[in-house]
């Protein structure tokens, strides 16, 4: 295969970053969803449309 | 159903969230297959001279390339058309939207500028091409919204947030077909798309790399947003629970005898 | 209609009368421009024939660097004890405001263009062809930086890091106003065989957009 | 005139009003006092619709304050002296007043005896009017800040410690104009630490702590 070292590095941090963006999110998600009651989390609940605030 | 329910409250998951995000993996590995296992190198003959040319395997780099590019430009369009819904609306809803819709398109945004510079080394020489109009655009495109996200960041009243980040979003959007124009007549030499997808034996195998490309990539995009979009949405209850607790306890904490010692008044 | 104007022209001649007083834009900024041309001459290493070449670039880079800290100056004018509140509090219509705002800082815009106009004259030998494209380019341009540039002045403003943040903000956008201003001096200084008057459509347009869209916008910021 | 029930304002996340219930008729002098940091400059700035309320409602000269072009139509009403003094450094006292008289919404350029009258009105002789506001002292500044106010004629006055920094003569100056906006049909919320002068002013003394009503009192 050629220009194999272009493709790892092109793949790799494209994937890369994005699995670290990933758990970011996931992260932060974790640490307010402990914080926050689970009936404000809007997206548990099917009767809630969203125009609250 | 009730096994969502035993871990409500403690991610941003759902169940819904959860099937996307395991079809987005699937489909994540199947693109690997196909783009490095099942498609052939980009290589043609010289109409003339009979010689090797083409991307060879760089291509392989354009079938994450491109499929980013797209929804960069989808990403950072949703944001401004949630910004101008805050305008007109003024819900929470639709600032959490644009907020995470461009934080998410300004990921891609930087990645779509790192692979292309990548790909263009070996197929067109350099890291990076002055006078290609795409690539100067994505550029500005990625520093507006790098400022973006750097002044909401800065803001720390939330609604002065929500219609500042608004403004700037709208403007980056309006001022990309000026940007865009004024690139292109900058230099007429752009070397994008039409001289290398255009020229591409488009097999029906690449194609369909391709287009599998475009599919997943749209899952991880609304992954992303999903969870992003979640993860926004707490963080503005938290704000408000923080809010509704500093009031409460800033009212408890109202001593009689100390106003009147500092109001200067016998009790 | 005239009291949106009366508003606007109280603006800026409050605006121009303060500048006129405390100079910091003629003291400083301008100083500070032909420090930016002498500057480009040193790191160009160059003979005349060089910077002549590039003098067109390098002079609306100098007028954007030159924009920055006049549209500073313009914001921490009204940051200074209070007067933003009570700006606001006049119940003035935010778009005569900013009408009257961006006007100030165009016409230190112009003024400076000017000087950096005589100073690549000197410095770099430039010759103007086409004094006609020279103006119109230095008016659109004016304008549309000092639009954009009050709008963006109002958006950092009240933020502890507004001077860093502005920069960031503001030049990405103002891409296009450089290249097309730039192009459109190419042709007027005979640096480079292109269309200049070509270039004015693209300057004209953002100037439009600018003025019109900063004027509706910065309502919904001043009423925040 | 005046009304807020359950008004909340933030500044930034800090809840600075955490619930306020009030109401002022027209005509009505009320003195707010409290310690620092009890919402005093707050309430102020939300009744004058610089700031939104976050909930409960806030109606002033009967706009409700929750809507951004109401806040802006009552901006026009009332005038607020704040801490800062809204003051251009580099003009002079004249050009200040005249300016602020003219973006208050006064559609002429106010006569040269106005703004003499106003300035005269607290005790600055006309040979500061073409002093730069750079050269004042922080009295001059004040009562200048004054004039650009008085010039308007508001028909809501806010003053946020108007005594703050005045020497004796000063401050009887700012209660004979308080007595004067009275006398003239105005409303006035004044604000200050001063109780004693306070008192002389009128008999409504709202006290603010924590950001709420602490007390009210009409002796």
């Amino acid at each position: 295969m050629t220009h194999l070292g272009y493709l790892i590095a092109g793949w790799g941090i494209a994937l890369g970053t994005l699995g670290l963006y990933v758990v970011s999110i996931i992260r932060r998600g974790r640490d307010l969803a402990r914080r926050v009651p689970a009936e404000r989390s809007r997206w548990l609940t099917s009767t809630d449309d969203g125009s609250r605030g | 159903m009730t096994e969502t329910m035993v871990t409500t409250g403690t991610t941003t998951g759902s169940g819904g969230s959860r099937v996307l995000g395991a079809v987005t993996l699937l489909g994540l590995a199947t693109l690997l297959l196909f783009a490095f296992g099942l498609t052939e190198p980009d290589v043609r003959l010289h109409p003339t001279t009979g010689e090797e040319i083409g991307q060879f395997d760089a291509v392989r780099l354009l079938y994450l390339h491109v499929p980013l590019a797209v929804f960069t430009y989808v990403a950072f369009v949703l944001c401004a058309v949630a910004s101008a819904g805050y305008l007109v609306r003024r819900t929470p809803w639709f600032d959490t939207m644009a907020h995470a819709a461009a934080e998410v398109g300004t990921v891609f945004c930087g990645l779509v500028l790192v692979t292309g510079s990548i790909w263009g080394r070996p197929v067109w020489n350099t890291w990076w091409e002055w006078g290609d109009v795409r690539l100067m655009t994505t550029l500005v495109l990625f520093l507006m919204f790098a400022g973006y996200l750097a002044l909401r960041r800065a803001t720390v009243d939330p609604r002065a947030a929500a219609l500042r980040g608004a403004v700037v979003a709208l403007v980056a959007v309006l001022d990309l077909p000026l940007v865009n124009r004024s690139v292109e007549w900058w230099e007429n030499r752009t070397l994008h798309q039409k001289s290398t997808l255009g020229e591409l034996k488009i097999q029906d195998l690449t194609l369909f790399t391709l287009m599998l490309g475009f599919l997943v990539f749209g899952l991880v995009l609304a992954w992303l947003l999903l969870h992003r979009f979640r993860v926004g949405w707490l963080e503005r209850e938290d704000a408000e629970l923080g809010v509704a607790t500093a009031i409460a306890e800033r009212r408890a904490a109202i001593d009689g005898g100390d106003v009147d010692a500092a109001v200067g008044e016998d009790a | 209609m005239s009291r949106f104007l009366a508003d606007a022209r109280l603006v800026a001649a409050k605006d121009l009368r303060i500048e006129a007083r405390s100079r910091v834009v003629l003291n400083q900024v301008a100083p500070f421009a032909l420090l930016v041309l002498v500057l480009f001459g040193f790191a160009l290493d160059a003979d005349q024939r060089t910077l002549r070449a590039f003098a067109p670039g390098l002079f609306w880079v100098a007028v954007l660097l030159c924009a920055l800290l006049a549209i500073q100056r313009s914001v921490s004018v009204e940051q200074a004890d209070g007067a933003l509140s009570g700006l606001r509090l006049s119940g003035m219509s935010p778009a005569a405001l900013f009408v009257g705002k961006a006007s100030a800082v165009f016409v230190q815009l112009v003024v400076l263009e000017v000087l950096l106009t005589a100073g690549i004259i000197v410095l770099y030998g430039s010759e103007v062809d086409q004094p006609l494209l020279v103006f119109a380019t230095g008016l659109l341009a004016a304008v549309a930086v000092a639009c954009t540039g009050t709008l963006y002045g109002a958006l950092a403003s009240g933020l502890g890091v507004r001077e860093t943040l502005l920069p960031i903000l503001l030049l990405p956008v103002l891409a296009p106003v450089l290249i097309g201003a730039t192009r459109a001096f190419d042709d007027a200084l005979g640096s480079a065989a292109v269309d200049g008057w070509s270039w004015l459509g693209l300057l004209a347009v953002f100037a439009v957009v600018a003025t019109a869209g900063g004027a509706l916008a910065f309502g919904a910021l001043v009423e925040e | 005139m005046v009304e807020l029930n359950a008004a909340v304002a933030l500044l930034g996340r800090f809840p600075a009003l955490t619930g306020v219930d009030l109401r002022i008729e027209a005509g009505e002098t009320v003195l707010l006092q409290g310690p620092n940091g009890a919402g005093k400059t707050t309430l102020l700035r939300l009744c004058a619709g610089l700031l939104a309320p976050e909930s409960g409602t806030v109606t002033v000269l009967g706009h409700d304050l929750a809507a951004g072009p109401e806040r802006r139509a009552v901006r026009r009403r009332v005038a607020l002296l704040g801490h800062s003094t809204g003051l251009y450094e580099d003009l002079t006292v004249a050009e200040n007043v005249r300016f602020w008289a003219r973006a208050g919404g006064l559609d002429v350029e106010p006569s040269v005896e106005r703004v003499v009258g106003a300035l005269q009105r607290l005790g600055l002789d006309d040979g500061l009017l073409d002093l730069p506001v750079h050269r004042l002292s922080a009295g001059q500044r004040r009562r200048t800040s004054l004039a650009a106010l008085v010039v308007r004629r508001p028909e809501l006055w806010l003053l946020d410690e108007p005594h703050a920094g005045l020497d004796q003569a000063g401050r009887k100056v700012v209660d004979e104009l308080i007595g004067d906006a009275v006398a003239a049909g105005g409303t006035v919320v004044v604000s200050s630490h001063e109780l004693e002068r306070v008192r002389l002013l009128s008999p409504r003394v709202v006290t603010l702590a924590g950001g709420t009503v602490h007390r009210d009192t009409s002796s």
